[in-house]
């Protein structure tokens, strides 16, 4: 079952504007950088996209919010990014701030067919408004809905041919759910290889989440906080 | 003498028990990393997905697949683990993690915590906040008693929009450790140096003060 | 003439489509894996935590941690991957999954489905047969149409406890292929040398029979 | 943080009669023997036992039942064991079926501390009495709500000291979420080496969810189904 395709602009056929999409990473780690930049090139607007983070100014999302091709970014936190500030005070885009544990467990639900699940995350606070309340042992909870995108955009380390994919650190994040709550996955890596060349044991995204993937030409792997120790 | 960050940090290192996980948010929370008491094992999980999370690289070691919650590059230790976000979050709201210590703009004396957003200003987001506060079991807030205006953040209600309702356990500041219980702040210690009416003078919400309040030992 | 076991499972193996992941039930359906047409490729998974499961290992390599959800020893083919029991449960709620076939005690017309209790009978439990019909966008019954008593498997109501409702969309029994649409079973094509006066006789529920009902090619 | 006992009986302490426990294990693959062996000897009674399968006669969890250990059995499947057929149809045993994906996400769940969800599985059917019903996207659904255990009891392929755990093929199956969902999480191991020998990027449990660890002393690893080809 093979899901190579040879480059971006393959991968990312059948986006359109307007469309939702999930992109892996954590900040700048673990971001699908090659199809960022496609998506990029390909123009698409009014996008929806459901992040962690936005990126910086010019990496990461920051570039797409940089040709203003976001119309909504669903995310846990979204600063470090002048731009986004910017269209976001001006009413130029619109953003869905989710709390972090909430917007993994919500990508996970949509991959996983669980439409709605309570957590106490957000209880009590305006993330609540409108949403049911319930208790469970004696803590009130609040019910949270299932996220499911268009497309899912991840990056991993290595994969194979049939889409089998291994993250690296903590470049894996978000990526894992966000490959199950795709419609349709696309995935970007660092290797890839033959099928049966990566030991099935160690298989973080199962290749049924998987419909398209490709080896990114380059990997720029831009650090956001470079903090470092000096040697004794 | 009220406590610089790094008094602060040491003072939370106290709370610290053998064989804990603990997750610390980012600013004075990251300094705890530092004060480890001697003789215990602790374990730090970031909630981008690492447990056994290590000190900053050397230069030039730097791997940016590698990186804390902060975004900041670190290092592991023997025995660490990396995971996704999903089941970071499950350690998290399953109470895995037996300790959380975070940053707050105010505190209540009922233990309601805001830390993400001040109406008008930017707003940056809550990352995992909400799901540390709303989840954890033990949560101790790391902060400056008053704000940079001078008004206390120890207060009968919140004014900004909260994080979390009714979580925070315990409070450090520069000036004091104060628990919260039965709605009240509770003054335990204070700063070496620093005078209970000093403290009662910057804390607005309601507090309980014991005929002896001891100093904290750093 | 009536088809045997192999010969449902040779009809089912028709039904897939390159590229599709398919669920397999114990009894027949595990039979369709040994038909797969020529030309294409689908990879099987096993709810016990295995995509791409290969054919039964050689006398002698037997490795018992690796059965299918049949507990039978099995292998990997290239690409295999193993997962957690939630996991695979996401796979198939989750409907990446894209065919399910499996047994049948009782189908009714509008596509309930019996296949885990007999009242008074031992219950053995439903395994994952109630997650698997629930979820599957495409579930293929493959069963006899009758059962041992003579009486009609395919019903205008199930008669036994459910294990889902209104799910199958097509049944392959040893005389036919029908499916199930508008709360009616359709009879699309019947088994070699079987005539449609036998399937009517042997269909307890309604069933929509063009004039022409084609032999089933195998 | 060293999580290693010496054996078994050490590892079991605390386990008293009445309490519920989760055993890892699908069919007779992956299943804790050492800990199960061990649970026969203490002689604890009226346990209640969260399990995918209650084992054959004269091994894994029928060892229990054997010795009418257990009150309870909250499976999904409980074939293959005429003594649990005995002890049910009597009466002795009480029994609890519940479709296996739901089993593993209200594993997960109570692990994760999600205390309900909503699931497709059992609508219409006699697992739904009494349980909530609600319409997402058209098909309805039921509520299910978290499984926790006061102990969980699972077995790995591979463990650290800190109890980061490593499973082999199909004998993960449940194991990772029971050790989720124990207040105190045992993990018997085949093999125990020291932390930092397991690669950080491998982990299928986390040492987090895993409080003491041993090394099985023997597995049989007894197979039910032998199914083999013959070669041409």
């Amino acid at each position: 079952m093979n899901k190579v395709v040879k480059d971006p602009q393959t991968a990312l056929e059948g986006i359109e504007n307007g469309m939702t999409l999930m992109v892996g990473g954590f900040g700048l780690c673990g971001i699908p950088e090659n199809s960022i930049a496609q998506l990029v090139k390909m123009k698409v607007k009014n996008l929806v996209c459901i992040s962690n983070n936005a990126g910086v100014d010019d990496f990461g999302l920051g570039l797409l919010l940089q040709g203003k091709q976001v119309r909504k970014m669903i995310s846990s936190y979204v600063g470090e990014n002048d731009e986004f500030e910017r269209q976001m005070l001006s009413g130029e885009l619109e953003v869905d701030l989710i709390p972090q544990g909430s917007l993994a467990e919500r990508c996970r639900a949509g991959g996983a067919g669980i439409p709605a699940f309570f957590t106490p995350a957000g209880y009590g606070t305006e993330i609540a408004e409108g949403k049911e309340v319930r208790i469970f042992n004696g803590k009130p909870h609040i019910l949270e809905s299932a996220l499911t995108a268009d497309y899912a955009i991840v990056k991993a380390w290595k994969g194979d041919t049939e889409g089998n994919l291994i993250y690296k650190a903590t470049a894996r994040n978000f990526n894992p759910m966000m490959a199950m709550a795709g419609k349709i996955t696309i995935a970007e890596v660092e290797e890839l290889v033959e099928a049966g060349t990566l030991d099935p044991n160690q298989i973080h995204t199962p290749g049924i989440f998987v419909q398209r993937i490709f080896q990114g030409q380059k990997f720029e792997k831009r650090i956001e906080q470079r903090t470092v120790r000096t040697k004794q | 003498m009220a406590l610089d960050k790094n008094g602060i940090a040491k003072r939370i290192a106290q709370e610290l028990k053998d064989g804990w996980y603990v997750n610390l948010g980012i600013g004075i929370p990251t300094l705890v990393a530092n004060y480890i008491p001697q003789g215990i094992e602790v374990e730090f999980q970031s909630e981008n997905g690492i447990l056994g999370m290590g000190p900053f690289p050397f230069e030039g070691e730097e791997d940016p697949d590698l990186i804390n919650a902060g975004k900041q590059t670190i290092t592991v230790r023997h025995g660490a683990s990396f995971f996704d976000s999903a089941t970071s979050f499950a350690m998290i709201r399953g109470q895995h993690v037996q300790l959380t210590v975070l940053g707050a703009m105010e505190v209540s004396q009922n233990g309601d915590i805001a830390n993400w957003k001040i109406p008008g200003k930017m707003v940056k987001g809550m990352g995992g906040a909400m799901d540390l506060v709303a989840s954890a079991e033990n949560i101790i807030v790391a902060m400056m008693h008053s704000n940079k205006a001078g008004q206390s953040k120890m207060l009968k209600e919140c004014t900004l929009p909260l994080t979390g309702v009714g979580c925070v356990k315990k409070v450090v500041t520069e000036l004091a450790v104060l628990e919260i219980k039965d709605g009240k702040f509770h003054l335990l210690e204070r700063a070496p140096g620093v005078s209970v009416e000093e403290i009662i003078a910057k804390t607005e919400g309601e507090m309980v003060v014991a005929d002896f309040v001891p100093e904290m030992k750093i």
